[in-house]
């Protein structure tokens, strides 16, 4: 059994060299492997120093919680267990996380919305904790199936939202989610998203570092708070005080501690600017009559379609949201400059994306923006039905 | 004339080992140096329900996830998919592209006169053989006939080599694999069939290999035009991710 | 009473709103400039040394002797405040004090408002405040008073705070405390 | 050390209000006692609940200053609470305490137990969960009772005054049979649930349940349980605090109420595990209880 004091200054407990974030995710030679996204999950949590994880079973993410205990079994993680279901895992998590872990948990659909209470409780407490969340679909019928209507739900919750394209991608954001979501004027969760099965199942080649070096452990008394531990003053320390003004004397600290939640979150875009190597990333033509706005599978897709759509001599250009909180909505503006139409493929049947992407250019765009097409259910989106879409719009031959 | 991508729908029953010939074969064209993904479909398959499996290889970045709605090739892998219907996919070759391929396994004839011609419109190709009986003359055991399946398909195209498979098949046994709990339970039957891991590989590898001698030789009989660009085209793109 | 400040009653907008971050490492904030680290000491000095009941609002991480790092800290902030001229408040906690604070010789993040109205305090330092206590309290002030305020942080700083300068160890409050007695001679006093 | 956090440095002495010069003065930290804390030490010792805003009268505020005097290191002491009146006392509590949600304090306090064990192997850290009937017996009752199965070694104390208080006075899982309150105008219509009884059966080395008509015995209770907590799985105290505005009594009438319960339905219950019974002897013998 390993221990958190067998850390040294250049190893961490499980005997892994120590390397700077940098070093890990842009310099460390790397191997091609094979594998699914679930499989990559394991890969990264490996290499990120981890103190806590706790798990709960709910397709699609199940074969990542556990995998993500057999890293436990091995030594790399500090303690894991299943918890009672969705709500009380992630009231572990915030347990974990305020004692001073760092901590990841990991759900899909249904048991996001059972946790949901917990979420706005986690950023309001200020913990960097980690969700890698498997979306899926959480309508009645019951469905396992790829859908992201779930994501919707978490808009405003407070906590930051990124959202990987595919395993490859989800590989190096769930290892930079950690170092963001740390830095002190940060420090607030992070949610990590990716489309049930179109990336927890898919396996494809991703390259990866070697597993014998790790990121620098997390340090709770760096933070914007006291970590619950009894070893920080002050020693009179209530996390979460209430500061209702109908017991005490404060409206104005509940709406100024909203805003400095929300002004963390700002605060992350320049780290992830640098460790994501952009909020956005853009392919195809510079100046495109046809522009898609994506992201996770969506985009894809729209890459896809980008493809067939050079061949018929269409300019086209793919951006790809990689935050979508804080949403990136200068470097959208930036990336649509001179669109005739903007196409918001997407995988839920309301267009929470493409909701988003109209309050982001309202008054500030020239282009037409389209919220097709709109599958849900678990559908796919076919390369030929983007382009029967974009057919509509735009002359093809 | 040959594409930069193809894409592979595999409709089977819950058990035959669709999901990880699917696995195989991206793995096979992965080493071939192809980009390629697999991947099953979604659901919660049982033992003799339909379950559905996909490959896409291509000389480009394979962007496109999910169910295969308009594929290149369809292997049948059981004929209760076409006489039941136990597919997602009504008929079995819904959206199937021009020029394309169906691979079925049975020992019968299983399509109708209007089958044949709304293939041969399309100028589809049918190879139609009793891949179980062949795996198990040689392996032993109908939990072959995925092999079978598996070279057929590579025998058909031609630009995917033995050695390529065989990797894919050591891959895929020898290391440690996530598999789901039925998945799992079955690779130990198999192993019991067996005595030893290797004498498994080895004796996919012997149904591979016969069924892709037997494929390449059908293809040249009918005349088929090669479906996928070599791997000489393979164009190296920035995917975009964060480390590019 | 003071006077509101730029954001007027309620904490919105916040400086990040305003497109204010964090001061990049080796860099200091001053208003809306990035500036040099002690070109924002010299400043910082200045305005303690010429405002009206300039005080410094000593936190937690720096009241009490939990590490050597603190207890250092402490002294250095003792005669910070002697060579400024400027009256210490504690603010020894965070709890949502009942029934009512002692706006004299105490400050409350839950309503620092309270302190600085009562005192006619113009210009102030956070020091030793948790990062997220300090946000909450100067945004209130930002609000609700005319104060400059300044924060010394050891972390990544305040965009909140009119002045600030990120990274601040007792190495750094040494040399703070040498520009500012250079300051006070310049100034004459 | 942990009790170094209540020590001012020299230079601020001056300007530190009195209550937190004598947290480090004159409070009775395990690591500057000279004898086992305790009720005795309430008269002349600086407590660790500052004032509160409970009703006047109230015995949540008696019976949670009891507690704190007798825990056993305080200072290497988290409390996790949860929605309800206690929360109006917990910011006052001079030491690490966690509110978070209604009903999910046993799991947040899993996830602190045993980060703080992954931490800090080699130093003794108690995790309390102290919450009222409402957040331990009804919305909280998966995350009580996992807990106890998943024996985490932390201690649960259920203030019961058998009613939402702070809300306004409704009907709780825990209120007796019959009585007529907010949500159960026609009276309850099922019996008041025995959660000391189901602490056993799920689990619990240790359950407990009393009133706080007695300031020592609630003591030596609550350091039988933490003890017990620390060394062997959970433990439980279910105490008996009346609201006596709910049920219509003054201010100076608690103490009466929580006496002639002692007799009814809080009439003493006591469990402890044939190894808890062993390591209390033990602790006996060390002097540490």
């Amino acid at each position: 059994m390993t221990k958190r004091s067998d850390m040294t200054a250049e190893k961490n407990w499980s005997g892994q060299k120590i390397v700077s974030p940098d070093y890990l995710l842009f310099e460390a030679p790397r191997e091609k492997h094979f594998m699914t996204g679930s499989e990559v999950v394991k890969e990264a949590m490996k290499r990120c120093t981890v103190d806590a994880s706790v798990s709960y079973p709910i397709t699609p993410q199940s074969e990542a919680a556990h995998l993500i205990g057999e890293l436990w079994a091995e030594g790399y993680i500090g303690t894991y267990f299943r918890g009672e279901n969705e709500f009380g895992v992630m009231s572990e998590v915030a347990g974990c996380a305020m004692a001073g872990s760092r901590t990841v948990t990991t759900t899909s659909g249904p048991g996001t919305l059972r946790a949901m209470e917990n979420f706005p409780m986690w950023s309001g407490t200020r913990i960097p904790c980690q969700l890698i969340l498997m979306a899926r679909g959480i309508n009645s019928p019951l469905t396992i199936q790829p859908d992201n209507l779930e994501v919707s739900f978490l808009l405003e919750t407070g906590c930051m939202i990124w959202y990987a394209e595919n395993v490859q991608e989800l590989f190096d954001m769930t290892i930079a989610a950690f170092i963001v979501a740390e830095k002190p004027d940060v420090h607030i969760p992070i949610i990590t998203a990716v489309d049930g099965f179109f990336v927890s199942h898919t396996r494809e080649s991703v390259m990866l570092p070697a597993d014998d070096i790790a990121l620098p452990p997390y340090d709770p008394y760096a933070a914007p708070l006291p970590p619950i531990d009894s070893e920080m003053p002050p020693g009179r320390f209530l996390r979460d005080p209430f500061v209702m003004k109908s017991n005490y004397i404060s409206y104005a600290t509940h709406a100024s501690w909203q805003w400095e939640v929300r002004s963390a979150a700002d605060r992350s875009r320049k780290y992830a600017k640098h460790f994501l190597k952009g909020l956005v990333h853009t392919t195809g033509d510079d100046v495109a009559d046809v522009v898609f706005v994506a992201c996770g599978t969506a985009s894809h897709q729209a890459k896809e379609a980008h493809r067939e759509l050079a061949k018929l001599g269409v300019t086209c250009k793919v951006v790809k949201l990689r935050t979508i909180r804080p949403f990136p909505t200068e470097e959208l503006i930036e990336a649509t400059k001179g669109a005739k139409y903007i196409f918001v493929p997407e995988f839920n049947v309301t267009g929470w994306l493409y909701n988003e992407v109209v309050k982001a250019l309202y008054g500030r765009s020239e282009s037409e923006v389209i919220g097709k097409p709109r599958v849900a259910g678990g559908m796919s989106m076919p390369v030929e039905e983007i382009l029967k879409e974009v057919a509509n719009f735009v002359k093809i031959d | 004339m040959a594409k930069d991508s193809i894409k592979v729908r595999m409709p089977a029953l819950g058990g035959q080992g669709a999901v990880t010939a699917a696995h195989i074969a991206a793995t096979a064209a992965d080493t071939e140096g192809y980009y390629a993904v697999s991947n099953p479909f979604f659901g919660a398959e049982k033992r003799m329900a339909p379950s559905e499996s996909y490959t896409r290889i291509g000389t480009v970045p394979i962007f496109d996830r999910g169910e295969v709605v308009y594929p290149d090739i369809v292997m049948i892998y059981h004929p209760q998919v076409v006489t039941m219907g136990k597919s997602y996919t009504m008929p079995f070759y819904a959206g199937i592209k021009d020029d394309g391929l169906v691979i079925i396994n049975s020992d019968i004839e299983l399509l109708t006169d209007e089958d044949k011609k709304i293939l041969a419109d399309k100028n589809v190709k049918v190879l139609t053989k009793d891949f179980t009986k062949f795996a198990i003359d040689i392996a032993g055991t109908e939990l072959a006939t995925n092999m079978a399946m598996l070279g057929a398909l590579f025998g058909v195209l031609g630009t995917i080599g033995k050695p390529a498979i065989e990797e894919g098949i050591k891959d895929r046994f020898l290391k440690k694999y996530t598999a789901s709990g039925g998945t799992a339970s079955l690779d130990s039957v198999i192993e019991k069939k067996f005595k030893k891991k290797l004498d498994l590989i080895q004796k996919n590898l012997e149904t591979a290999s016969a069924a892709f001698d037997l494929a390449a030789e059908w293809a040249k009989e009918v005349g088929l035009e090669p479906m996928l660009l070599d791997p000489s085209h393979v164009v190296p793109v920035d995917t975009g991710y964060v480390t590019a | 009473m003071a006077n509101l400040g730029p954001a007027d009653y309620s904490p919105y907008p916040v400086a990040t709103y305003d497109g204010l971050y964090t001061p990049d490492e080796g860099k200091a904030m001053l208003l809306t400039e990035m500036v040099d680290e002690e070109v924002a000491m010299r400043e910082v000095a200045r305005v303690m040394l010429t405002s009206e009941n300039a005080t410094i609002f000593p936190g937690p991480q720096v009241l009490y002797a939990w590490s050597e790092e603190a207890k250092k800290k402490a002294t250095l902030i003792k005669e910070m405040s002697e060579v400024l001229g400027a009256k210490m408040i504690p603010m020894y906690d965070y709890r949502p004090k009942y029934p009512k604070i002692d706006a004299e010789v105490e400050i409350n993040p839950n309503h620092p408002n309270l302190t600085i109205w009562h005192n006619n305090i113009k210009a102030c330092i956070f020091i030793g405040v948790h990062c997220h206590y300090a946000n909450v309290a100067l945004k209130i002030i930002r609000s609700e008073t005319d104060c400059y305020t300044i924060g010394m942080c050891a972390l990544s700083g305040h965009e909140d705070a009119m002045a600030t300068i990120r990274d601040q160890h007792s190495e750094d409050l040494a040399k703070f405390i040498e520009i500012a007695k250079e300051v006070k001679q310049e100034l004459g006093k | 050390m942990s009790v170094d956090i209540y020590k001012i440095n020299p230079e601020f002495r001056d300007i530190m209000p009195k209550d937190i010069i004598d947290l480090e003065d004159n409070a009775t930290w395990h690591a500057t006692a000279t004898k086992n804390r305790g009720i005795s030490d309430l008269p002349d010792k600086k407590e660790i609940l500052e004032e509160h805003s409970l009703c006047a009268g109230c015995p949540e505020a008696a019976a949670l200053r009891y507690i704190l005097t007798a825990l056993p290191i305080p200072e290497d002491t988290i409390i996790v609470n949860s929605t309800g009146c206690t929360s109006l006392m917990f910011p006052h509590i001079a030491l690490h305490t966690v509110h978070s949600l209604f009903g999910n304090q046993n799991a947040v306090a899993s996830g602190i137990k045993r980060t703080l064990d992954w931490r800090f192997p080699d130093k003794t850290k108690d995790v309390i969960v102290l919450a009222g009937d409402g957040a331990t017996i009804d919305i909280g009752l998966d995350y009580t009772l996992q807990s106890w199965f998943r024996q985490e070694k932390i201690t649960t104390i259920c203030f019961d005054n058998e009613v939402y208080a702070n809300t306004g006075g409704q009907e709780s899982g825990s209120t007796p049979k019959g009585q007529v309150f907010k949500m159960a105008p026609k009276g309850k219509v099922f019996d008041k649930v025995p959660m000391w009884e189901l602490a056993v059966t799920s689990g619990c080395q240790y359950s407990v349940k009393l009133t706080a008509s007695a300031p020592k015995k609630v003591a030596k209770v609550l350091r039988e349980a933490v003890l017990v907590a620390r060394e062997l799985g959970p433990t439980y105290i279910h105490l008996y605090t009346p609201c006596i505005l709910e049920i219509g009594l003054a201010a100076n009438e608690g103490l009466w109420e929580m006496k002639e319960q002692d007799k009814e339905r809080f009439e003493s219950f006591r469990y402890v595990s044939p190894e808890a019974e062993e390591y209390l002897k033990e602790c006996k013998a060390k002097g540490i209880l």
